[in-house]
């Protein structure tokens, strides 16, 4: 409908490549970019920006890390906290034992050492496919859990086992305040997602996808499988670790292994079933979904049941909705609300035919 | 030395329990293909609603009895709107989709029943005593007993009769089933509920263990390098597997434990079932499968 | 309109091959001469397609030799078969159901495209660059095959015979010299067929590409191929010009006794 | 109106054309091809490069001043390119039909004289091998597309990359050739030779100078404001004049880029991706537009299609109005825009006119329907009418009174005169020289003093604006000695989706009566909404239902003719509906679906006879083919209707 695409040709294969080559589209994300960029660092109050749009925003980028390995190149994950809390402790350390590093540095190194890690965990994938994947990047989650309890080393020997972030700079800024948080935040995972978009539009993604859906043609076409898989489980474990340092420094402040569990790598794989498996949108999709139904359901008991319903009901009811919705989602729609949104796009395209 | 055989008497008693666990994820798997996911949250679930019952006073054969009902109602529930429609769908969907389910039943199980720890007895007391001068538990023995008894009532039941042999019909080739006249809807009905009992028996002797609570659907993480270990599709590698994964578990955390501060028993199945992955693939027992290009 | 046949740029030696004891060939030698279209035919079961997957290293042989421009191995892994230009298409369309007809060409390119992936995520200077010269091959693939208005349909939703001709797009943005088919027109109708042909004559006349294909429909068989090589339960029984092998008398034996 | 105009007194022919635009506006497109996927664009400067390089390349090879060059392909800008080059050799290019057969292909390159081609594809030299073993004086073919041709080993064959790449090498050994030629041409030289597609006989080659083409292609920019800005789709042959005009004369004169699609399967998606601001098209695909249009929206959901009849409704009320000028309410306009928001701006879109200021259509009448329904969308659509002996332009409906049954105004520098017999004359910048090597036709055709024929009927409304009613030879006269043209009152009626065909008798009777032919389809499914059960083509066109439904059309024609002073005695008095389909196999109708009149009159003389009597009703029997070849016998009584006349009125309002 409000599409006006007659006239938008294109005379290059570089414009025919562009993310969007809509005009329409590129509209819409600058406004969006306004929105988020500008317009929410003034209006909103610090309970949002510190309690929702940050851990959504790093929620986004697990899942894009996630999305890269699982929706992508087609190897599930379960695996995905354990590779955050790499990358949250290793930027805690690289932090406090090498000061002179910049912050952004240690995120980069934060990374890269959930990158190893991950490709560590990934090498069975070169044997084993499926089930026996999955199962198989449990055993990290659990491992990876494991080491950084019981090695002191890894938490500077705090008696708690919690690890708390030293304050931020950036650029020679302090980064305190929830709109400067926020703000570093967005930039990272902005960042990061549009490189997520470069790479599965180009011959890394290509040969993500063709292993993802056919692995035999793909090696016959030359595509190595190792390297392909290995760079997937890198790239998504990269993704992971660096949203595992944001998540420590931009949002909890405080942080213990425990907050990395098997229930958070769950999480994140809901994210990317209900935004979308196979699509950088996609996980911002499911990360908003996921990050905003548990917060709406609490407003509602409290509107409805005016505070009667106890905290754990509320816990057991987001179990089952979840469940729920993710049984719903793989049955009605298994490409998620990226694909109901690419759906309603198609219709506005088209409007007023209907097809 | 007699220590030793302790550790590894006290592992090989466990692992029948995992065992047990690993079980019900081999029937599904062997039946519909797919991977349960959620069988922990069916052992979970199972206890629940038996504990519950019982609170409500009923005895202890009937509040079995009711729940097995539960057990088999869910599971016919589960067959019509979970995987009747995915039926078609790549593996991979129908695992996240048990994911999703095993949420769905730890939600409604402790939305029931109330998520607070409650003991369970079964009346069997847990009482050490000694063979050959070494220590074991009284309940192990129970357990392993009656996971033994179950194991053996599902052979003779997948041998005997007519239904069992139904099973075995789908399990071998679903088209063939579907040709000779099975309704794969009932077959899948039933493999749930069976799974439901498994659960539900495993849930029990779980349950009086360490207490009817959340973590009881944690068990099923036990089960999963049981089943690397055994084979998806092996019955006898579930069995094998579970006494393997328990016995070296025990043993690991005993002796190698203590050098790297403990607690290792959450991954060390993993690792060893990994280790054995890159040399067989396929598990003690699964078939290698040769794909045709 | 004539073509030069050159040297045997591919030579088979002796290759024997079994799954578990069950032999799937037998002492086989076949050469394949440059620009040639050679047709390996057989019954159901004789071992033409694993033929082809011992040729681009899928399967490995127990015994025998592969040599291809000039190199003698056992075997060789896929990936490296693609690399040194042997490209092929499957029995069972293989495409990458996910990707649209764009995409699934573009990864025949893969081995060609080398910038790392820094330079991919950043997608600017070279790695555009790189992406938009090979964009430009495909679009020529795509203008070969007259497949333009389906270059941005996911695989998935085409018609059978489209998809076949996708596949041998992929293979072709390969730019291969020896190009292995099989069965390219199984299952498809007359029409098809002959778009078929036409593009296969084509690729083997206008880029010189050495052609290996295997196919049961006899009458395309003897019309397009330079040379028929003919296999009956994984053993070479006839190899020759096409008027030859028609005539052969153990061929016609083999054909019969399968019930062909 | 952006940009620099040109000088037509200095840059009096194309090839000067070409290096002024190269000048001016070197860095903007020029030409586009929608070609391995992208549209594949040309800046000014680089076209003069590649027509710099062809015409070189001719001249190596031997073009000399005065030959032809045949061009035969889909729009391409390479044949473009080509008809410049030969231009600036003074040579003449000479477009032909690229899907004609081969003999007429023969005839026209024989007749013409060409000694060199320029082709698209494998297609066309085959066609040319074929040809030349006849016509020895072609002596060299140039092809653009080499896919297939890698083996033919004809020595006349040469592709045209290697004919450029051997311009360019002559171009360095002989500097300011090219230049000096280009300069030699002169406006009064003759630019171009369009064979026009004779229904009758062979065809003619009408003899076009650089003033005819330019003059003409001014006189049209100037009229509609045309700028550099322009964006336009060349989908129609380039054998046709109007391609020469809009293509080469007015994107040339205006400096605009034209476009060529990928091929002619894919002219509307191709013309959805381009969005042009200028485009052309016969009311064919107009209506087939509309028809897709409607068969779409019926799918459509309950919402989107109440959207979409409100608004229809709402733009048929204001639309055309508010596009004319003319006043309408505030709320009127309110409405309107959230309709253009809802419905008309995404139509547009949809069908890729999101971007047009202009639309011309011509060759028949439109039906008004179809007009209004792309005016009341807000979409500039205007009727005009030319030939190609007027180098296109005779009449053009003007910005602001455009009436859906007249063609307009004399185009700028045209003089208009309608001869005794009704027939429409003109005069003007555009008039042809000559057909070439057919000084009869010529003067058969243009008169000593200038004034050319144009075979067709009409006449100048109240406003000035030309009526076009029929062929000149078919208008006759009613005994009443008022003019009778049958087409133009068949016309009116086959706008009615219900009517098929339409035989009008008049000539020389007392009034007009006619045949219809229900279009089985539409009456089919009105008939079906109805619940009235019918079993066959005969029963249906029986029915009495159907008669007062086609009674209903007949009025309602009867009603507009009253309104027309020139014609409001050839309103229906009788009429009846054929109980059989009129057939080409039966040979009432030509292979090109026209009636054929004398043969009709004869066969169904009992019919007509009955027409003109005071029966209500003629029995019948008719033989007809049916599809597999098997001739029978239909037996039928058809009854014969009165229709409504009405007093002749002033015009209506």
């Amino acid at each position: 409908m409000l599409y006006r695409e007659a006239g938008q040709f294109k005379t290059s294969y570089a414009k025919d490549l562009a993310i969007f080559p809509i005009r329409q589209d590129r509209w819409f994300i600058a406004l969006v970019l306004i929105f988020f960029g500008l317009v929410v660092p003034l209006i909103a109050n610090d309970y949002w920006l510190k309690s929702i749009l940050i851990p959504l925003l790093v929620s986004s980028l697990a899942a894009i890390g996630l999305n890269i390995l699982t929706g992508y190149a087609g190897q599930l994950s379960l695996g995905t906290a354990g590779f955050m809390a790499v990358g949250a402790f290793a930027a805690y350390n690289f932090n406090i034992r090498v000061p002179e590093l910049p912050l952004i540095v240690d995120f980069i190194l934060a990374g890269l050492c959930a990158a190893l890690v991950g490709m560590v965990f990934g090498l069975p994938s070169l044997r084993i496919k499926g089930f026996y994947l999955a199962v198989a990047t449990l055993a990290a989650q659990f491992f990876i859990e494991w080491v950084l309890t019981h090695f002191g080393w890894f938490t500077n020997y705090s008696s708690s086992g919690v690890i708390s972030a030293p304050p931020m700079k950036m650029f020679g800024f302090a980064v305190e305040s929830a709109v400067e948080k926020y703000l570093l935040t967005l930039g990272v995972v902005l960042v990061m997602a549009l490189a997520a978009k470069n790479m599965v539009r180009s011959s890394a993604g290509r040969a993500w996808m063709a292993v993802r859906d056919k692995d035999i043609s793909a090696e016959v076409i030359g595509i190595p499988l190792m390297k392909t898989k290995l760079t997937a489980f890198g790239v998504s474990s990269f993704y992971c670790g660096v949203a595992g340092a944001l998540w420590t420094y931009c949002y909890l402040g405080t942080v213990e292994p425990a907050a990395f569990d098997l229930a958070r790598s769950f999480l994140i794989l809901f994210m990317i079933i209900i935004g979308g498996v196979g699509s950088i949108l996609g996980s911002f999709l499911g990360a908003a979904f996921i990050g905003l139904l548990p917060i709406f359901l609490n407003n509602m008991a409290a509107t409805i049941g005016h505070g009667t319903l106890q905290a754990d009901t509320m816990a057991n009811l987001e179990h089952v909705i979840f469940g729920g919705l993710i049984i719903f989602f793989l049955i009605v729609e298994p490409h998620g609300l990226a694909r109901l949104w690419q759906i309603a796009k198609e219709k506005l395209r088209l409007w007023p035919f209907p097809y | 030395m007699t220590f030793f055989f302790e550790v590894l008497i006290g592992g090989l008693l466990a692992g029948v329990m995992y065992s047990l666990v690993a079980l019900g994820f081999v029937m599904i798997f062997k039946a519909s293909g797919v991977f349960n996911f959620a069988q922990g949250a069916l052992v979970l679930f199972a206890a629940l609603t038996f504990v519950g019952f019982m609170e409500k006073g009923l005895p202890f054969w009937v509040a079995m009895a009711v729940t097995l009902a539960v057990m088999m109602g869910s599971a016919i529930l589960i067959e019509r709107f979970v995987l009747r429609p995915l039926v078609n769908q790549p593996p991979i969907t129908l695992f996240m989709a048990t994911i999703g389910l095993s949420f769905l039943l730890e939600g409604l199980g402790q939305g029931l029943w109330g998520s607070q720890v409650r003991a369970l007895d079964i009346g069997i007391e847990d009482l050490p005593f000694d063979v050959l001068g070494m220590t074991f538990s009284k309940f192990d023995f129970f357990a392993a007993g009656c996971a033994a008894l179950l194991v053996g009532a599902l052979v003779l039941f997948f041998n005997k009769t007519r239904v069992g042999l139904a099973l075995r019909a789908v399990a071998d080739d679903h088209q063939a089933a579907l040709a000779v006249g099975i309704p794969l809807q009932f077959v899948w009905a039933v493999v749930w509920a069976v799974a439901g009992l498994v659960a539900l028996v495993a849930g029990l002797l779980w349950g009086s263990r360490l207490g009817v609570q959340f973590s009881l659907s944690l068990v099923a993480l036990k089960a999963l390098p049981v089943l690397i270990l055994g084979g998806f599709t092996s019955i006898a590698g579930a069995i094998v597997g579970g006494l393997i994964i328990g016995a070296s578990e025990k043993l690991a955390e005993v002796f190698i434990g203590p050098y790297f501060g403990g607690a290792i028993e959450n991954w060390f199945p993993y690792m060893l079932a990994l280790a054995f992955l890159l040399i067989r693939p396929q598990g003690l027992f699964g078939e290698k499968i040769i794909e045709r290009v | 309109m004539t073509k030069t046949i050159g040297d045997v740029i591919l030579r088979c030696d002796n290759i024997s091959l079994s799954f578990g004891g069950v032999r799937a060939l037998s002492d086989i030698s076949i050469d394949v001469r440059e620009h040639e279209i050679l047709a390996i035919i057989g019954p159901n079961g004789a071992g033409k397609s694993s033929m082809l997957n011992v040729i681009n290293g899928v399967y490995h042989p127990q015994e025998g030799t592969v040599t291809w421009k000039g190199q003698t191995r056992r075997a060789m892994k896929p990936h490296e078969s693609a690399e040194s230009g042997i490209a092929r298409t499957f029995q069972n369309i293989a495409l990458f159901k996910g990707m649209s007809t764009l995409d699934n060409i573009m990864t025949g390119r893969y081995t060609k495209m080398r910038r790392n992936l820094l330079w991919q995520a950043l997608y600017w200077g070279p790695a555009r660059k790189e992406e938009i010269e090979h964009r430009e091959v495909c679009e020529r693939v795509i203008d070969f095959l007259q497949i333009e208005s389906i270059r941005k349909t996911p695989v998935g939703r085409l018609p059978y015979g489209l998809q076949k001709r996708v596949e041998l797009g992929r293979a072709l943005a390969a730019q291969p010299e020896l190009l292995l088919l099989d069965e390219p027109m199984a299952g498809m109708n007359v029409e098809e067929k002959e778009d078929m042909c036409r593009f296969i004559l084509d690729v083997n006349d206008e880029f010189g590409t050495t052609i290996v294909l295997i196919e049961h429909d006899m009458g395309v068989v003897m019309d397009i191929s330079d040379r028929v090589a003919v296999l009956d339960y994984g053993r070479k029984i006839a190899d020759g010009v096409p008027d030859q092998v028609r005539t052969n008398p153990e061929v016609i034996r083999a054909y019969l006794g399968a019930g062909h | 109106m952006s940009g620099e105009r040109p000088d037509l007194s200095l840059h009096d022919t194309f090839p000067k054309l070409l290096l002024f635009n190269a000048k001016v506006r070197g860095q903007r497109p020029a030409s586009r091809e929608k070609d391995f996927g992208i549209w594949q664009t040309w800046t000014w400067s680089q076209v003069q490069e590649e027509v710099r390089a062809l015409a070189c390349g001719l001249a190596a090879m031997g073009f000399r001043r005065g030959d032809k060059l045949a061009i035969i392909g889909d729009n391409r800008p390479h044949l473009y390119w080509a008809m410049v080059a030969a231009q600036a050799l003074g040579g003449v290019p000479v477009p032909m039909y690229q899907d004609a057969v081969t003999e007429e292909m023969r005839y026209v390159l024989d007749h013409s004289e060409a000694r060199f081609a320029v082709v698209e594809d494998q297609e066309q030299v085959d066609k040319l091998i074929e040809i030349k073993e006849k016509n020895p004086r072609l002596e060299t073919v140039i092809y653009n597309d080499p896919r297939g041709l890698r083996h033919y080993a004809q020595p006349w064959l040469a592709s045209y990359t290697s004919v450029q790449e051997r311009g360019r090498a002559w171009d360095k050994a002989h500097p300011g050739v090219f230049e000096a030629e280009i300069s030699q041409g002169k406006g009064d030289d003759l630019a171009i030779i369009v064979y026009t597609s004779g229904t009758t006989g062979q065809s003619k080659g009408v003899m076009l100078t650089f003033k005819n083409v330019i003059l003409t292609a001014k006189a049209g920019i100037d009229f509609e404001n045309l700028g550099a800005d322009e964006e336009i789709l060349a989908y129609l042959p380039m054998a046709w004049v109007g391609d020469n005009i809009f293509s080469l004369g007015e994107s040339y004169v205006a400096g605009f880029c034209v476009a060529c699609p990928e091929s002619s399967n894919t002219v509307l998606t191709d013309l959805r991706e381009l969005g042009p601001t200028f485009f052309f098209a016969p009311p064919r695909i107009f209506e087939n537009m509309l028809t897709t249009v409607m068969i779409r929206m019926e799918d459509a959901g309950r919402i989107k299609r109440w959207l979409f009849h409100t608004f229809m409704g709402l733009a048929r009320r204001v639309g055309s109005r508010i596009l004319d000028g003319q006043p309408v309410g505030p709320l009127d306009r309110l409405l309107y825009a959230l309709g253009r928001l809802f419905v008309y701006g995404p139509l547009l879109n949809v069908l890729g006119f999101s971007r047009i200021r202009l639309a011309y259509t011509a060759g028949e009448a439109i039906g008004p329907d179809i007009f209004n329904f792309y005016r009341s969308l807000g979409m500039n659509i205007k009727q005009i009418y030319g030939s190609t002996e007027a180098a296109v332009f005779i009449t053009i409906q003007p910005d602001g009174q455009v009436k859906p049954d007249t063609v307009g105004v004399p185009a700028p520098g045209v003089e208009l005169r309608i001869a005794e017999n009704g027939e429409v004359l003109f005069k003007s910048a555009g008039v042809f020289q000559a057909y070439y090597k057919n000084d009869e036709a010529t003067r058969s055709t243009k008169t000593f003093d200038g004034w050319v024929q144009t075979g067709d009927a009409g006449f100048l409304d109240a406003d000035g604006q030309l009526k076009i009613i029929d062929r000149a030879k078919d208008v006759g006269k009613l005994n009443s000695g008022a003019m009778f043209a049958p087409k133009y009152i068949e016309n009116k009626l086959k706008f009615f989706p219900f009517i098929k065909e339409v035989v009008a008798f008049g000539d020389g009777r007392d009034y007009v009566a006619c045949f219809l032919n229900i279009d089985i389809e539409a009456v089919g499914n009105w008939a079906e909404r109805r619940g009235l059960a019918y079993s066959g083509y005969t029963d249906l066109a029986g029915k009495p239902e159907v008669l007062d439904l086609l009674q209903d059309c007949v009025n309602t024609v009867n009603r507009d003719l009253a309104a027309d002073p020139h014609l409001f005695d050839s309103q229906i008095k009788r009429f009846l509906v054929l109980h059989k389909e009129l057939d080409a196999d039966d040979g009432e109708l030509t292979r090109t679906r026209k009636v054929r009149r004398g043969f009709i009159a004869e066969k169904y003389g009992q019919l007509i006879a009955a027409l003109y009597s005071d029966a209500n009703h003629c029995a019948v029997e008719a033989q007809v083919t049916f599809e597999d070849g098997r001739k029978g016998l239909i037996k039928a009584d058809l009854a014969i209707r009165e229709a409504e006349r009405v007093p002749p009125m002033k015009k209506a309002s």
